[in-house]
């Protein structure tokens, strides 16, 4: 066989990079499933204000907490479309197969689904202003920061229920199911953060917030990064 | 008060350890502990009824503590022993681990539901609400749903290997989450938190309690013992092999 | 213990609690009927004479 | 490392085991049903081998067992002298599988879809690879086009030049005649036999029986999950 090609194994970052490349390139190619998306996490929004009617005040206070149940219930759509699309031709064991190392899957996908929050956060976050009547501009970087930490604290465990709820039945059930009680502290702390932010840090308790909500990224990241072969291997 | 439940549990996982390796006792252990329990259960009930004096703030309510209180750690225990049993399987695969790692989960739901309704009682007269956002009560609520989850995966995926594999990786997440949801909790809840003070229990309540305690594990024992025996025969029927078809290569057939 | 204490905070000012046997009761009967169910409940899921094989 | 790990150009490579496959006493149970019960047979290296036997009788199981997509629930599988779970990894860079399911991404083109194959395997140049193989599939004019716009047909080809692509030591080949016209049955002929010159093991499971003797040596018949020899 004349088309015999060099073949030579590939490292650990060097696939999850591919992965994610690949991962960003279908959501670029199905524009149209992000897009709904965003209307659904801005509908979101625009419901929590109409259940509470327009008193102003309250909806300001509250603003982060809104914006981060919005995101969260868009990300959960978001992040077992990442693995809906992996089932749909078996392609996860096609990657599998390749030989693809699980745990280059794992920080691959959780990569993915960490991008695709933060790009719905950036999305919303106008929205929220303009409805909630918050104000961003003196704190953007910081915002942007704990907005960012927030997203990968989201995506490490979403990432390994996903894949745990992709192949189950009633997986549209399942992953909220494991992941909101999970993700509690998670929360949480990422409210309070843009909360602070958002309305002023007067006992500077900023930090302490970003702290747990490093501390648990970093967890589950690392605990991810340590059973998803478990997960993804029968 | 510390040492005393430390002993407790020790001595809780060292019968099971004995029921999972001395296969002699398993015929006879678990119903002398059950004959305990059963002896200690109505026991208890009468001290704490009756026996123990009434509480110089909270009157005759507090007497809700003698069955709140062990209940919440019997449920606590077997959510561990789920945790064990988690982590045990993703180091060796093993039928025994993943039914017993099932067995914790549901003991530990069990009690901890009736735990959880135990104190929205003790609350109701106390408090004057029947919910109050304190940590403990949040996390509590909140380790519930998870472990509920555990049990629905356990229910929604057919195949025994990948539902041995997936419910372990989240028993071992939900019990690594625990500690985490506390702290949040804690913080958020930052300007309602008293610290624990073992110092305000009178001497005979603390006896009352520790006697209650033990009635308590020893029917977590029985019970969780049994779910195990179910999880297990369960296991057992899903992945027999065919032993009723004869060894066919294609020597013999041909 | 800080559900006791906290409850006993909670109380401070308002003195000492009078009565609540009803909840006292309701406890002890939530237990003793959750005890009992669950228990029944193994029974009946229980599989008797089939002896739990030994399984890798 | 075992030497062929990462090595390529297995064709002219002389094989580790003097059996290409070796299963022993195999079973594999999915929920209650036995698909696969109690199965032994040995394949030499060098000759290839023809799976038969009706829908439901076990050959697609046992083909992703040797591929290592699920794991067996008894018994023992070597593939060229590996044991499909313990070396799981080594076993992969050496079968490849032409499975029911595509492994392909609806959402990428042709060309995308072997290209981050390709990238994966750590292959130099891989858009010019992945034309190459376009090429040799005869989808050229459509590499350009999402795999959903695709016909089974064409979606057969492409997985093809998925399995060309890794230039597998063993071939595992589930009906790879299925879907294709006349035309794209005498090319996946043609592709057999070239791979079998390569010195590749062909495992071919097929319902046209006529074509997979012409093409193979042995035969494996199954029946409810047995085998019967032939």
């Amino acid at each position: 066989m004349s088309a015999s090609f060099a073949i030579r194994p590939i490292g650990l970052l060097r696939a999850a990079g591919i992965i994610l490349g690949k991962d960003l390139l279908i959501e670029w190619r199905t524009r149209a499933r992000i897009n709904a998306l965003v209307f659904f996490a801005v509908a979101t929004l625009l419901l929590f204000s109409f259940a509470l009617g327009p008193d102003v005040d309250l909806l300001r206070q509250n603003a982060a907490g809104y914006m981060w149940l919005g995101i969260l219930f868009a990300s959960v759509l978001s992040l077992s479309e990442s693995f809906r699309v992996e089932a749909e031709n078996a392609t996860l064991e096609g990657l599998k197969l390749v030989p693809t190392d699980p745990r280059a899957v794992f920080l691959g996908k959780a990569c993915g689904n960490a991008v695709m929050i933060f790009a719905l956060c950036l999305i919303l976050l106008p929205v929220m202003v303009a409805i909630y009547d918050v104000s961003i501009a003196e704190g953007l970087p910081k915002l942007s920061l704990v907005l960012a930490i927030g997203c990968l604290a989201i995506s490490a465990p979403g990432t390994i229920f996903a894949a745990i709820s992709a192949n189950a039945r009633a997986r549209d059930v399942l992953l909220p199911l494991l992941l909101f009680p999970m993700l509690v502290p998670a929360l949480l702390s990422v409210v309070k953060a843009t909360a602070l932010v958002l309305q002023g840090d007067l006992q500077d308790s900023l930090r302490s917030w970003l702290g747990l909500l490093c501390c648990f990224s970093v967890i589950y990241w690392a605990l991810g990064f340590a059973v998803f072969p478990k997960v993804i291997e029968d | 008060m510390l040492y005393v439940t430390i002993a407790l549990f020790a001595l809780a996982v060292g019968l099971f350890a004995l029921h999972l390796f001395w296969a002699k006792a398993r015929g006879w252990v678990w119903k002398a502990v059950a004959v305990l329990g059963g002896a200690m259960l109505p026991a208890g009930a009468y001290f704490g009824l009756s026996w123990a004096p009434s509480e110089q703030d909270m009157g005759e309510v507090y007497r809700i503590i003698f069955v709140h209180v062990p209940m919440v750690w019997a449920a606590l225990l077997a959510l561990v022993v789920n945790f064990v049993a988690s982590a045990a399987y993703l180091f060796k695969r093993s039928w025994t681990s993943d039914s017993l790692g099932e067995a914790g989960a549901e003991v530990g739901v069990v009690f901890g539901v009736v735990g959880l309704l135990l104190g929205s009682i003790w609350g109701r007269p106390t408090w004057g609400v029947w919910w109050d956002w304190d940590p403990r009560l949040t996390t509590t609520a909140i380790m519930l749903v998870l472990y509920t989850g555990y049990l629905a995966l356990r229910k929604f995926v057919d195949d025994p290997e990948k539902r041995a594999t997936w419910s372990a990786v989240v028993g071992v997440i939900a019990a690594v989450d625990l500690p985490i949801v506390w702290f949040s909790v804690r913080w958020w809840k930052s300007i309602h938190q008293v610290q624990s003070n073992p110092k305000t229990i009178d001497r005979s309540m603390f006896v009352v309690l520790v006697f209650n305690v033990v009635a308590f594990m020893c029917a977590l024992f029985v019970y969780l013992w049994h779910r195990f025996l179910i999880a297990k025969a369960a296991r057992a029927r899903e992945v027999a092999l065919p032993s009723a078809l004869p060894p066919a290569g294609p020597q013999e057939a041909a | 213990m800080s559900f006791l204490t906290h409850a006993m905070l909670a109380q401070v000012g308002q003195g000492r609690i009078e009565g609540g046997w009803e909840y006292i009761w309701a406890a002890y009967g939530l237990t003793w009927l959750s005890l009992a169910l669950y228990g029944v409940s193994l029974w009946l899921r229980r599989r008797s004479g089939e002896p739990p094989k030994e399984l890798s | 490392m075992p030497a062929t790990a990462g090595a390529v150009s297995t064709a002219a490579q002389p094989a580790a085991a003097s059996l290409a496959l070796d299963i022993r006493d195999v079973s594999k149970r999915f929920g209650p049903r036995w698909a696969l019960a109690r199965l032994s047979y040995t394949l030499p290296c060098g000759l290839s081998l023809l799976l038969t036997g009706h829908n439901g009788s076990g050959k697609t199981t046992l083909l992703r067992m040797l591929a290592t997509a699920i794991a067996p629930s008894a018994g023992k599988l070597l593939v060229l002298g590996r044991d499909a779970v313990a070396e799981r990894e080594e076993v992969r860079r050496d079968i490849g599988l032409l499975s029911h399911s595509s492994f392909l991404y609806e959402d990428l083109t042709a060309e995308q879809n072997l290209v981050v194959l390709a990238r994966l395997l750590g292959i130099a140049s891989p858009k010019d690879v992945a034309g190459q193989l376009l090429t040799r599939v005869g989808l050229t004019a459509r590499s350009n086009n999402p795999v959903r716009q695709f016909s089974a047909g064409m979606r057969k080809r492409l997985a093809i030049a998925r399995l060309l692509l890794k230039s597998p030591r063993v071939a595992l080949l589930d009906e790879p005649f299925s879907e294709l016209d006349p035309a794209g049955i005498a090319e996946v002929e043609k592709l057999i036999v070239t791979l079998r010159e390569a010195g590749t093991t062909v495992v071919l499971a097929t319902h046209l029986i006529e074509q997979g003797r012409a093409l193979t040596e042995t035969r494996l018949h199954l029946t409810e999950g047995r085998g019967m020899g032939e």
